[in-house]
């Protein structure tokens, strides 16, 4: 214990380590993983982050023209960002609010028309 | 009078048990690390226990499996009501990654009823302090608004 | 003297991790440990025939969210050998980079765990304070606190710029000194010595008869760090495993502690030489065939098998994990400890158990 | 670095590991592969100084395989986890948790066997470590 003393005398005079979260937010850092945003403007439905996922997650319908995202089974690892071929698909740095019941994120936009050859 | 004063013991000084049922260890360390300097939750009236006896909380991590399920039941049933059950991290909450594993039953939900759900692989300290303060809304007199969703 | 079986676990406040272990003891001196295990099981081995190979990247990382980059990083050498390519420089270096940061925050983390299973409750928040300089590298350079998600097969996905390096290298330096002030505290206060010292021996013999790995071996005395492979950038770094002689403990604690500045100095040394050029090159083609890689997490050895197909889809993965390794030890350094000390003996050899079931 | 395993017979599994033993070789683990209905590799991994060497072994669910928890006993948690996940039974084994050592009743035998072993445990008659009652 002794060892530890100017450890201690130097916490004590320090001011406090403690975030003080609730009440005044860290910022979060510009590269972190947060949650996924989808335009549904510039997504082409062609479900090629759905096919990446890892923890399949996406569930995309391009007849439809509606992409569905459960973030409770997210893991957040970014991949299908990076895969996204228009970049409609972004990782956000804010992080997913908790939840009391677990809904998924639905994103509907115009259905493209088939493609004619 | 009694039960009014409980509940608001209750409220201010949530005392927690955690129960890591099969995660990766990640919202484990997350967990605890709200324990630490940092985030220090103590401040905020929440201890973390070890006896299912003395706790009003359940921060349960990861995913179920046929062997800690009846662990996790058990804890639940000891637990006094009221109490709140937490599924923190995409496995707790839904079986996340792992959801198609060979001995995954999944998400905490599929055992014990879950108030409150804490997305994220891993969840963050401050996601678990949210989820904290989500679950005790469901406590207190304005039951049913609290709480982010 | 009648003995009697005492459960310890699966939920118990010293073990953040579900185990249990029966324990058969006369009056307070144990006699046999015997270890039960599958509460943290899911077989995510089996996730093979769900996911396919890059997929696969992040079910490993989540094999444990400890040494997450580093069983990525062990997953992705072995499909690289097999697909017959080469992660570029920088990868290599960047690797080594969150692995060691990595180490150094797992290490950290035991600790400071070990400190509170021996009920030095302040000396476990000052280490944890001090782990939280590290998880903030982790998410200022790869955007995860805890399981980056950085590798891909051939590479990595996340780079590092130059701020990021001032900033990692001035964290370091705290990291540096804030450790080495708790040195005294960790290696020769009184009370950690009396817990620790001739506890739950493993001499040289038990430990290689046995299989230990990591720094459970290193501890018992022998030099064998699969850093020494030269597997990523190592082979361009300076290092020279931590060995401690004691096999106690104590000594497994000092190896810890030790190379908790080592991996800082390796960090050092990585970011100096860090070369530029590509994060990754493109992983082309199925792999076929059989591989094994190995590389050192903070907990040991870890051995990964694959045996592919010529699909996308692994036909078998098989992953050795350190904790896996150092459990039949342990059923040889409990026996004969006082009850009061199992806690600390079970966490000496820092155990993972969500990696050994999987 | 190409993976090579060296073929081993059951009959010489424990000699052949004894020498290897006083050689100073050190047991890393070992893997198990399902080949074909009922057909296995059993793979062996030891290590000396950073040096691998890896055997081979091919076994069946008809019949027991040689333990190497007898010369190695850290053999005995992966030779458990085996008999658990594929349904192979070894003889002798050190500390035998019966095809309980991760999974329970309601988890089903044998989750990593590709081709379905049902029928196969349920007719199996040669005293079946699996306690599929």
């Amino acid at each position: 214990m002794p060892f530890m003393l100017p450890s201690i005398l130097r916490n004590v005079f320090s001011g406090p380590a403690t975030r003080p979260y609730p009440a005044n937010p860290r910022q979060p850092f510009a590269d972190a993983r947060g949650e996924l945003v989808n335009d549904p403007e510039t997504c082409i439905f062609c479900s090629i982050c759905a096919k990446k996922c890892p923890s399949q997650c996406l569930a995309v319908d391009k007849e439809l023209g509606t992409w569905e995202w459960d973030p409770f089974a997210c893991v957040y690892c970014g991949v299908c960002a990076e895969a996204c071929p228009t970049k409609s698909l972004r990782q956000t740095n804010v992080r997913r609010a908790v939840a009391r019941d677990k809904q998924s994120v639905a994103v509907q936009g115009q259905p493209k028309p088939k493609k004619s050859p | 009078m009694l039960g009014k004063l409980l509940n608001l013991g209750q409220r201010k000084s949530p005392w927690l048990l955690h129960f890591d049922c099969g995660s990766c260890n990640g919202c484990d360390i997350e967990t605890l690390a709200c324990l630490t300097p940092l985030y220090d939750v103590e401040r905020f009236g929440i201890i973390n226990v070890g006896n299912p006896k003395h706790a009003d909380l359940l921060v349960v991590t990861g995913t179920v499996n046929h062997r800690n399920a009846k662990v996790l039941r058990k804890l639940y049933e000891q637990m006094p009501e009221p109490r709140l059950v937490l599924a923190v991290g995409a496995c707790g909450c839904s079986g996340g990654v792992f959801r198609d594993a060979s001995n995954v039953v999944g998400g905490v939900d599929k055992v014990i009823p879950v108030d409150v759900y804490v997305p994220g692989c891993p969840a963050r300290p401050e996601a678990i302090i949210d989820g904290v303060v989500a679950g005790l809304a469901k406590l207190g007199p304005d039951n049913g608004q609290g709480g982010q969703s | 003297m009648k003995t009697s079986i005492l459960p310890f676990g699966p939920q118990h406040p010293v073990l953040p991790e579900p185990i249990h272990l029966s324990l058969t003891i006369e009056n307070e001196t144990v006699l046999e440990a015997r270890p039960a295990l599958g509460y943290v099981h899911r077989g995510l081995e089996n996730l093979v025939a769900a996911r396919d190979m890059h997929q696969m990247v992040q079910v490993v990382e989540r094999v444990c969210g400890i040494c997450s980059m580093i069983h990525a990083m062990c997953y992705c050498q072995a499909l690289e050998e097999m697909l017959d390519i080469q992660a570029p420089p920088r990868a290599e270096y960047l690797r080594v980079i969150w692995s060691e940061l990595h180490r150094i925050h797992s290490h950290l983390l035991w600790l400071g765990l070990f400190a509170d299973a021996m009920g030095f409750e302040s000396l476990f928040m000052q280490l944890w304070k001090i782990r939280e300089r590290v998880m903030d590298i982790n998410e200022a350079t790869a955007g995860n606190r805890v399981i980056v998600s950085v590798n891909v097969v051939g590479g990595v996905r996340r780079d590092i710029d130059e701020d990021q390096v001032a900033m990692i290298e001035k964290e370091l330096v705290t990291v540096e000194r804030e450790v080495k002030q708790l040195s005294l505290t960790l290696l020769t206060d009184f009370t950690v010595k009396k817990r620790t010292k001739g506890k739950g021996v493993l001499t040289r013999e038990q430990a290689l008869e046995l299989g230990a790995a990591g720094p459970t071996l290193r501890g018992s005395g022998v030099a064998q760090d699969m850093r020494q492979l030269g597997y990523a950038a190592f082979k361009d770094l300076d290092f020279e495993p931590v060995v401690e002689t004691g096999g106690d403990s104590w000594a497994r604690a000092a190896v810890r502690f030790k190379e908790t500045l080592q991996s800082v100095d390796l960090v050092r040394q990585a970011l100096a030489g860090l070369p530029q050029g590509d994060l990754a090159v493109k992983a082309k083609g199925k792999p076929e065939g059989e591989a094994t890689a190995r590389v050192e997490q903070p907990r040991g050895e870890v051995l990964y098998y694959i045996k592919a197909n010529g699909t996308k889809h692994l036909d078998r993965l098989r992953i050795r994990t350190p904790t896996f390794a150092n459990i039949p030890p342990l059923t040889v350094m409990l026996p004969g400890l006082e009850l009061a000390d199992v806690p600390v003996v079970v966490l000496s050899i820092d155990p993972c158990i969500s990696c050994t079931e999987r | 670095m190409s993976f090579i395993a060296t073929p081993v017979t059951a009959n010489n599994l424990c000699k052949d590991a004894q020498a290897l033993k006083a050689r100073g070789f050190r047991f890393v683990t070992m893997t198990c592969v399902e080949t074909g209905p009922g057909e296995f590799d059993l793979i062996y991994h030891f290590d000396k100084d950073l040096d691998m060497v890896h055997w081979r072994l091919a076994a069946t669910d008809r019949e027991a395989s040689p333990s190497l928890s007898t010369v190695y006993l850290a053999a005995f948690l992966a030779e458990n986890e085996i008999q658990d996940q594929f349904g192979l039974r070894f003889a002798d084994l050190a500390i035998d948790y019966q095809g309980k050592l991760y999974l329970d009743e309601e988890a089903g035998a044998t989750p990593f066997c590709r081709f379905s072993r049902a029928s196969i445990t349920q007719t199996d008659s040669g005293g079946d470590t699996e306690g599929g009652q």
